[in-house]
């Protein structure tokens, strides 16, 4: 029988203080294909929550539908799985009517950008204090392999058996042109980045956009796969505090895997403060 | 004692001040305690000469439609009142301008128009306005004059009327407005020979209790306040958009939040939101918003959020008429979205409870769990009326939200399938009580399910939750049989209830063996009370705004016999008068 | 010749092959003469381990339903099979895996679940495949061997079904098996007692023409392309997605375009846009995109622009139960949206029917200028048969837009009252034919008109023009009475259709006194013919998919007499024997 | 009794020929108010379909609901005046199964950027060869003054008496971050530069996004007025052959009264371009 170092011990201690963050996972087992980048986003998102410290029964996860929708089922919080494409204004609403609570949208590509792209401009001008994540896999995954609003221009999907006719949309690029306050991206291979940044993006008052670039690693086997993230990914570098958004719209042109923060002002009112400051 | 009952159009071109004359006479003839329904009619673009009509009914007694015939009509644009002249009773009276600035060419002036037997009195309009004011603008307030002369109305409260209208003003405005009346008045009382019989002479209504003059959605408005709405999202759309800017101002007042969205998909999804986060919440919209929340409605009634929806309906489909009223979303408001979808839909059958339904809504949506429409429409949502002031909701209407236990937040099901359906609702933040939601199918702890019996067992819980609601809505309006069986019974719903129950009782003196039923829930609707009425009825009578008799063909559903039907779709208030007319050919 | 009516099911893992099991033996099945219908049952999640179910009926005679309880399951699974084996008839069939790989622990092996009386086959599976392969991957191909040799089937054609199954893959593959299919017949041959008298000796079906094995989707796609489908726009969804992906391959070849939007908002307004340019368009969908097309179906009635929707029905409400089939779209089909507005639905009763449906949608829709939504279901979409060859509709059904003549053109009125209803219609690019449409209500040149009698006529118009689609539709299939009144009649629609016929005929051999009506055409309904039959009916019975009886309570509005209803919402098609069931009760 | 100068005459003649335009002219009047922008933009319309000699019944006008949506009545076209939000839609529609024809799509601020902006993403990464016609009046005009998506912060309306919450929305800056081949802004009181405009966007082989300031002189007395907009507008200048995204986007940051073209791509394959070469 092996005797237990002290150090080792404290070791084990300090993993297990870490591995709090456990309690903000349900008690449902995700149902995605093995080898999906969403589960290491879950994982950013539990240790987020974790160094905030959130009461999970102040934390509100709303989503719409596709595989990304699956989200609010694996968190340990008040979850509403609404419609395709609807996250955005059903977590507004929320947000507006209870300011105590964290909220969160998530979304997938088809989610955020094709159904419910026309919601985004909105809740980015208006400010509206929740945190948005836009999980990235240029697919539809859950219907099954179609072309979404971020698929590269001539891949071949099964909605595109001869090659996809739309040029993709740039998430960062719009996000910053509709305003939004706060505009990050992130890696699902790198959890550790991605849990600063869902934690900058919670703590932002105002609208936070972050996109997660992440794989469907069963309906792409050619575009965004691990492989091709891993070797492209790099570390943006940019100083959000500087807030330009020239240097922000330059680099959501030229940095298509830079992960990072691209933009962020924190002096705009959030809506609920813009509302105190016109009622006042 | 006399009684009145008197139908007033004035009628002239946009920008003549036919609107604010009507205005006034109807607070005037409020504040002398008399019933007023009043309502106004005007072109749909923004700019442009075209026919206004304020149209107001005032009565000594109760009144429960419009009136469809007129039995005063003031003409201040002979062009447009020639065409007015149909709605006038025969041997009605008409006031016109006796010398308007041009004379009128051939066939243009109304008093050719005017069916013999009409009982018409020239006043020289403009001439006399020119005379008060030195401009033609208070051609209004002299026909007011001439008619307050006429009729013996009280001249000098009247006077206090005007200036209580334009109070806000210039005294220079004031003055013009008021002179006007005066020489409108004199000169009629000087030169006018009167010829009907309408008098006011003798008239002493009660001095009344303080009123509310006020239109339908003002009334919402003032029921969501009341009952303690807390967001609002909406989009502008006719007719409902006033809701929306009157609680603009209003709602943050009141602690309560409002979104204007980007579009109505946004704004029932933000109040299905703020729903779940168990806050009242409301949107309004007409037609073209209202299919556009379509697939919202759903995750509502599936979900178990709550949700209230104002549809005030206008002419249709599509885009339709939007300045004319019709009551022809009752399929979709009833029937319409995809699935098996139960939802509560309530449909204020007069002004009045426009606020009775909007306070029940609120209730029953946050109660209940579910989606509830409430449906107007643009005679409800427009027109005047001027009503006691309605009781304040008591405190069991304004938090309704059955919470779970303590006990119940062990091992916590949102879904739990209760006696009565409703499952006990944590609302975010409460400990303990974390569960998922979804429009998909689930199980009792809100988890993906779906297995045959799940399905089953949800969807029977979600249409059990029916029997229930209908105990709490207040029961249908069945007028009393004078016998065990009456020769016809009259179904309505909505605006056009009002004009049917009227109908009925003009329909007894006249010896028709009538009987109206009228629900102000539609959805569940009460079966049992309809298939008891109608058995009691040789033949049945359904009124209603729509072609296709959507409302008729519902209730044969469920009475399972045939029906007469009245249908009209001419943008205008179901009258009375038409009812009447139909029971007599029956 | 002795009659086969067998139902068979293999009963399997994601990934064991269950499904591709399924395929090969109906393929044989149908290329033996015998007609087949199959559907798969398989998880809604994308990944896991899920219970598949591949199910096929197959006869030597006309089949109408895919049969409720199964004749013969073979369970490649027994921790699946085990809740499978309530649909096993009694007395029927079971093969299993006798020695899987590792033992199962108690109660885990379905021969210990089995009824008594069951006739069990056990066959190693696993180690046969092993024997003939290496690997346990064969076992599907072992209990085909198994099961062909146990009834007497043809192993020579079998092994050429296998070999054309897998023609595109590896030799190594297709030897793999081939083999285990022949390691399990030969095993079976030498090894089991047969104790169940199911046999195809002597069993010789006529070389019956070249058939179709095709699902209801692919069968849309097909007439859709024959039918001159020149524009397809729309948005991934279950179970309507695979429309899209067959049409993205295909429509370009036929020199048409397909869009996919970013929504079904925009897909059914770009149909509306490709309808207006004179070309014929669709969209397919499911309920959650039907719900968010409301407000332009509106617009496709009133600006009277041709536009196709096919809506899969799926389970409800909100996004329901994705992979489940359910009738439950009639509502929103027939009644749902704002406003009076009459469209055009369908609904195939049949697979073979979605070609007649396709067709005659586009057709209708050109001609009559409106909306059709063609109803089908997950069942219908996905559920395999093997047809006839459908003969290509003649050119009178290709090009069915009815132009204005030169003389029309003068003064051209693009929404002219005529006694059909239908205006001339003129495409853009037509000199002399320029008009403006839009979703207000207009006169017959189009132009925005809020009058009453032009809403009336126009209206009119549109309901009107329904009295002669009716003309053009199919009539409904009405069995014969055998009397002048029938103790029963069955009343269905769509999918549940051929149950309920099914159900009649054997009902008649029961001695049961019953007929049976269904009509391909929902909207505009065939209601004189309804009322016909039901006259001559003394009970009714209305089957259908669903909770709330939607096609039960349109039915009781148009014939106004009480009926019976059989409703679930298993996820299950309709089955012939609990129509019979609920017959018997009657 | 004057008699008429021969060179009198021929400036007469001229004049007429130029008056030609009036072909693409519809029988019925304009309803809208005295003074409203609209009118110079149908007048632009009206010379740009002139100076292209269009045939009219190759013209098809697709329009949304609102003032703006009656456009299509004022025209000698097909015209369709379709739902809140959907000329884009319908427009698309009409145009990819009718190539060989001249399809505008017009739509006000609230019709354009609220309730139909998921849409303009995708006809701009689509390329679709549409020229869309953007009336901003900054304010909702049929409904009677209610902000819209480009009304300024804090100003006043009929729907936020106490002023707007919601920061406006920059449609030029929206169109190219869409990836818009075609982009650029008229003034409504400058018919010969809208003209222009609208012709380069017509002959433009791909999706032509125009927006034109314009002013509500009934419902918007404070801000989009002829007087402030006369007083400010200029023209941008931009070189539109340099096909500087970089340079639009500062543009359409900084230039907020800058009329002309802000960028074109004249390489990029319209819709129909691509599916013949995806097809080949
Ligand atoms: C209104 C509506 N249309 C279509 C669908 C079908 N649908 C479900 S998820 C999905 C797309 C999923 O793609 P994405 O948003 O990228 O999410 P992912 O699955 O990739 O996470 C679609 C088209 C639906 N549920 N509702
Ligand atoms: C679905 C729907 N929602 C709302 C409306 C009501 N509505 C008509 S026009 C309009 C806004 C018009 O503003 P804009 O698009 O800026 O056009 P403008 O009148 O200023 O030209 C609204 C909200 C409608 N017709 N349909
Ligand atoms: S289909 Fe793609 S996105 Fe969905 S769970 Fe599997 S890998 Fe992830
Ligand atoms: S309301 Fe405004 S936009 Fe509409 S016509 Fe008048 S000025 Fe023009
Ligand atoms: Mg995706
Ligand atoms: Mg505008």
């Amino acid at each position: 029988m092996e005797t237990i170092k002290s150090d080792y011990l404290d070791e084990k201690l300090t993993q297990v203080r870490d591995m709090d963050f456990l309690r903000y996972r349900s008690g449902d087992l995700p149902t995605w294909c093995p080898g999906c980048g969403y589960f290491g986003i879950m994982d950013a998102f539990y240790k987020s929550c974790r160094e905030l410290e959130l009461k999970s029964e102040n934390i509100c996860t709303v989503s719409g539908i596709g595989c990304s929708g699956r989200t609010p089922i694996f968190i340990n919080s008040y979850g509403f799985h609404t419609l395709h494409g609807r996250s955005i204004p059903v977590a507004s609403g929320l947000k507006l009517a209870r300011e105590d609570l964290s909220v969160f949208a998530v979304a997938g590509d088809g989610d955020a950008l094709g159904i419910g792209g026309g919601h985004l401009p909105h809740v980015a001008r208006k400010n509206i204090d929740i945190t948005f994540i836009l999980f990235d896999n240029s697919i539809y995954g859950l219907t099954k392999g179609q072309s979404s609003s971020t698929t590269p221009y001539e891949m071949k999907t099964n909605s595109h058996p001869v090659g996809n006719p739309d040029g993709p949309l740039n998430p960062i690029r719009l996000a910053l042109s509709y305003g939004a306050s706060f505009v990050a991206r992130g890696f699902a291979g790198d959890p550790g980045g991605m849990k600063d940044i869902i934690k900058q993006g919670t703590l932002h008052n105002g609208f936070s956009f972050i996109q997660i670039l992440t794989p469907c690693v069963t309906f792409d086997k050619t575009n965004r796969t691990w492989k091709n993230l891993k070797e492209n990914v790099y570390n943006l570098g940019l100083d959000p505090e500087e807030n330009n958004m020239e240097n922000a719209m330059r680099a959501a042109e030229n940095e298509p895997f830079g992960v990072g923060i691209f933009f962020q002002d924190k002096n705009r009112l959030s809506y609920h403060d813009t509302l105190r400051h016109l009622n006042r | 004692m006399k009684d009145i009952d008197l139908v007033i159009e004035i009628c002239g071109s946009a920008g003549e001040g036919t609107i604010s004359a009507g205005e006034i006479l109807s607070r005037f003839m409020s504040g002398q305690g008399f019933e007023i329904m009043s309502f106004d009619s005007y072109p749909a673009e923004i700019r442009g000469f075209g026919k206004c009509v304020a149209h107001t009914r005032l009565s000594s007694n109760c009144i429960y439609s419009p009136g469809k015939l007129v039995d005063v009509l003031i003409s201040l644009n002979d062009g447009h009142s020639i065409s007015q002249l149909s709605t006038l009773k025969k041997g009605g009276i008409l006031v016109y301008d006796s010398a308007p600035l041009k004379p009128h060419g051939e066939d243009k002036s109304v008093l050719g128009w005017a069916e013999p037997g009409t009982v018409t009195y020239g006043v020289p309009l403009t001439m006399l306005a020119n005379r008060a004011a030195g401009n033609s603008r208070g051609r209004n307030m002299v026909a007011l004059g001439a008619v307050v002369a006429l009729f013996h109305m009280d001249g000098q409260s009247f006077t206090q009327s005007i200036q209580a209208r334009y109070a806000k003003k210039k005294q220079v405005i004031i003055d013009a407005n008021v002179n006007s009346f005066l020489e409108g008045f004199n000169w009629t009382k000087k030169h006018i020979e009167k010829t009907d019989s309408i008098s006011f002479d003798g008239v002493i209504m009660p001095a009344g209790r303080e009123k509310l003059i006020i239109n339908g959605n003002q009334l919402v408005v003032r029921a969501a306040l009341d009952a303690n709405l807390k967001f609002y999202a909406g989009y502008p759309i006719t007719p409902a958009t006033k809701i929306m800017e009157i609680l603009s101002k209003e709602l943050p007042k009141n602690g309560g939040t409002l979104l204007q969205t980007e579009d109505e998909i946004a704004a029932i999804g933000a109040v299905i939101g703020a729903g779940f986060g168990g806050v009242r919440a409301m949107t309004a919209t007409s037609g073209p918003g209202f299919a556009l929340m379509t697939e919202f409605t759903g995750l509502s009634v599936m979900a178990e959020v709550p949700a209230v929806i104002i549809n005030s309906q206008r002419g249709g489909p599509s885009t339709g008429i939007p300045t004319k009223t019709e009551q022809s979303d009752f399929n979709a408001a009833v029937l319409g979205g995809t699935g098996d979808c139960p939802r509560i839909v309530l449909a204020p059958i007069d002004t009045f409870s426009c606020y009775q339904a909007t306070v029940l809504g609120l209730y029953l949506a946050e109660k209940y769990q579910t989606l509830v429409v409430i449906l107007l429409d643009f005679f409800l949502s427009n027109s005047i009326r001027n009503i006691d002031i309605p009781v304040k909701p008591s405190q069991v209407f304004l938090d309704s939200n059955i919470a779970p236990t303590k006990a119940e937040l062990e091992n916590y099901q949102r879904y739990k399938v209760t006696p009565n359906g409703i499952s006990p609702r944590a609302i975010p933040g409460t400990p303990g009580g974390i569960f998922f939601s979804t429009g998909l199918e689930h199980d009792e702890f809100g988890k993906p399910d779906y297995s045959d019996k799940g399905h089953l067992k949800m969807t029977q819980k979600r249409f059990d939750k029916h029997s229930f609601v209908l105990e709490e809505a207040p029961a249908p309006q069945i007028s009393d049989f004078t016998g065990d069986m009456a020769d016809i019974g009259v179904i309505s719903w909505g605006s056009s209830a009002g004009a049917a129950q009227e109908a009925v009782m003009l329909a007894r003196k006249d010896g028709i063996d009538a009987v109206s039923f009228s629900s102000m829930i539609l959805s569940p609707f009460p079966e049992k009370a309809l298939v008891a009425f109608a058995d009691k009825c040789k033949k049945i009578l359904v009124p209603e705004l729509n072609y296709s008799g959507q409302f008729a063909n519902f209730a044969v559903h469920i009475i399972k016999r045939p029906v007469e039907r009245l249908n009209y779709i001419t943008g205008r208030p179901m009258a009375s008068e038409d009812i009447l007319e139909k029971m007599r050919q029956m």
